[in-house]
């Protein structure tokens, strides 16, 4: 099998450069690259568009690119819970283009699956609609939305293999999996590294193929926004 | 007297049928999980990737790869299901869960709502939301009967950007529990304990339909 | 859990009627759903649609309801290795509509995804695209497909729970997930079927809210077209 | 001497590049995987839900549930990976797959491509053929360079009913090794051993490109 290991998020990142688009995993701060993102943040790439489903929050996941204002552009369908962000949005220095949580995870997943464009039924008679061809199928209204495409795809995984092989453990999966395969280039980090052939090929989530360079990553703080618990 | 939050959400409980596969937004709809019957097998959606939602875990259980779409840490049960993102908006707008159930700033009579954006104000984005009322089959809005200025959120058309059209079925508001008939117009089917029919017409701005003698609601 | 457990394949087809349009997984004879074809057979249901990608061989699989002249149309990708098919097919006693095999996964994967039209570039110039809207998109030709959706989807899968929650094994995975979600009532059968709770969550393939009906099949032949072996 | 098939396959063999993801069409490019370099990393796609096809397994290690896209019985390798028909063509449309090999009846100078259908004879279905080509980013055709009547299978244009359109970049036959130009037309690479250009031109009805001197190939 094809290795595809790098050193670590330093090496993985090095060519991104300035104005490229991006994918980042995550839903939330949960299953977001840790790693390539403090890469990304000590490299200072500047003018990035992202491609994020949440964009983190004042002082963590990509809020910590935010704070130098390394992002022009935001591709996303929640942006709340960041006050950084708030005011680029308001003073114009950053773009935002919100889309809704389904029709953002299905794009990404047409761009991975080679699909241009398809139809939804969300945002059907709203603003988001808007300069968007509308059809009636069966008596129902769908508009229709283009694929979404990633100079670089930056995905967190639980478990990943030599050979790019990636599994996503709880609710961490997210969109991963369709950025995986939405990106010219992707890049993995993993908690554990594993040698090809130790993941049960029937239980594995990304197949290599959509990953070209994937790391070990370290010290993963896995913040949590809302800690909830139950009395026992 | 008017419902507080756990009432509407009580009394929203009691739509819920055996099989259901649900998914409940933020807010009052989340703690409609708080009243789901004894005994009947209803199973909780989260759009970033779970169905079988339990209960919040305790401390030493708490897991950071496991929220709701809240964020809030949470739990799985016997029979828990993980999937990606693609997956669980598939499930949604193929029509696979049975009841949505959320939040709103505005419904109109014929079954808009608006629930995402103020113009002027800091826009956070639509979310999932979009995507569930759309697609839903069933769709029951849980909401204050009026904003805190004292003006009717349930409208003759929203004032809002909407989220959705024709799409909401059923309201329950701190006042009582109306059906947006599909000829347009909120049809009242309950009033909350103690409260008037003439304080639901005082606090209505969209058509209200009272076809016969409205009955208490009973939990 | 819901409890999605009924006794056999008779009780699980028993309500499928004459006419109806059903999808069969299953690549050539793996994963193929063998019980409820064998119920389906003993019940003599007639004037069915088939979406399929194969049409078993002459005495196994949909062979089997060809046999009885229970098929009225199929809707697949290949259809060869049958004699009765080719017969009946000739004799237009039965109606084919071929698909391409990536177009036909992806209009059932859009039947269960409520998306009901993608382009896709399979088939553009070619016969299949004959009726088709045609249209470009970043400098390349692609054709819109509709979405499938079936009156009852049966699928074979390798473990599945109480919830209706399946696993398959191998290559036998193939068109059993999509139908799975694009049937209207999908009922599983499998090899095993346990207790819910007792599959890993992070490793089912199929969630159990598309399956209506499951049940533990019996004496799978498992039969195999092209047995190829190595020497030691 | 013309090439036999598994010369055509060795010929082939020699496109393949470290690292390359390929998908083998059923015929003479499944024996490709006979010749894949020592130490090269091949990985074989199988559009059945396979990536990371292994040598065919011994008598014992035969397992129904894992078979090839020609319904073969197979094996996997370390790092192979399972998935659906759905994911697999998802993988083929995205242009993940580096190069894909198979058959035809008839290429055309333009890189047309026919072989799945023959007017008037049983249809059987083109399978994943279509997919394919359309989505491939590179496409190598194995075949033999005339029909059983002797008739050219490298065309002006394709008689039969097309798989895909302007899609074809090479083709190797018994004969030789031959590149299909963007301003159409065969562009003669390599003979096969002991094969004269003459014999080339007298098998050809498409327009042959001989832009210099055609060397022999070599294995």
């Amino acid at each position: 099998m094809i290795n595809k290991v790098v050193d670590n998020a330093e090496v993985a990142v090095a060519d991104i450069p300035n104005n490229a688009t991006l994918m980042l995993g995550g839903f939330g701060l949960c299953g977001i690259p840790e790693n390539c993102i403090s890469a990304l943040v000590a490299k200072k790439t500047a003018g990035l568009t992202c491609i994020s489903n949440n964009a983190g929050v004042d002082d963590f996941g990509i809020g910590l690119m935010l704070q130098q204002r390394q992002v022009k552009k935001m591709i996303s369908s929640y942006v709340g819970e960041n006050k950084e962000f708030e005011r680029q949005l308001l003073s114009g220095e950053l773009e935002v283009e919100l889309t809704p949580q389904g029709t953002l995870a299905e794009r990404i997943r047409a761009g991975g699956a080679g699909i241009p464009a398809f139809f939804t039924p969300a945002g059907y008679g709203t603003e988001v609609a808007e300069g968007k061809e509308t059809r009636e199928f069966d008596g129902k209204m769908y508009l229709m939305e283009n694929w979404l495409i990633a100079d670089f795809a930056l995905v967190k995984a639980w478990k990943g293999d030599t050979a790019g092989n990636l599994v996503f453990k709880g609710t961490a999966r997210n969109f991963n999996p369709m950025m995986a395969a939405a990106g010219k280039i992707t890049i993995a980090e993993v908690e554990e590294l594993v040698p090809a052939g130790e993941l049960d090929p029937n239980a594995i989530h990304t197949p290599g193929v959509f990953v070209q360079r994937i790391f070990q990553g370290t010290g993963y703080e896995k913040r949590i926004e809302q800690r909830t618990v139950s009395s026992n | 007297m008017a419902l507080d939050k756990n009432g509407i959400a009580q009394r929203i409980a009691k739509e819920l049928k055996d099989g259901y596969y649900v998914n409940l937004g933020i807010g009052i709809p989340t703690l409609v999980a708080n009243y789901i019957p004894e005994g009947m097998d209803v199973v909780l959606q989260s759009e970033n990737g779970l169905l079988g939602i339990g209960p919040f875990p305790t401390e030493e259980n708490v897991d950071a790869d496991l929220i709701n779409a809240g964020k809030q840490t949470i739990s799985m049960v016997d029979g828990s299901v993980l999937f990606s993102s693609a997956d669980s908006f598939g499930m949604i707008r193929g029509g696979h869960i049975d009841l949505t159930i959320l939040g709103a700033m505005e419904v109109s009579e014929n079954g808009d709502i608006a629930n995402w954006k103020i113009p002027g104000k800091m826009v956070k984005g639509m979310g999932g939301a979009m995507d569930l009322v759309a697609s839903a089959k069933n769709i029951i809005v849980a909401m204050r009967h009026v904003d805190k200025y004292g003006k009717s959120k349930l409208l003759p058309e929203c004032s809002l950007p909407l989220t959705g059209v024709n799409c909401v079925k059923k309201i329950v508001t701190e006042l009582g529990v109306f059906e947006v008939v599909p000829e347009g117009g909120f049809k009242v089917l309950e009033r909350a304990p103690g409260v008037s029919l003439e304080e639901i017409k005082n606090s209505t701005a969209g058509k209200l339909i009272v076809e016969e003698e409205i009955p208490e609601m009973a939990f």
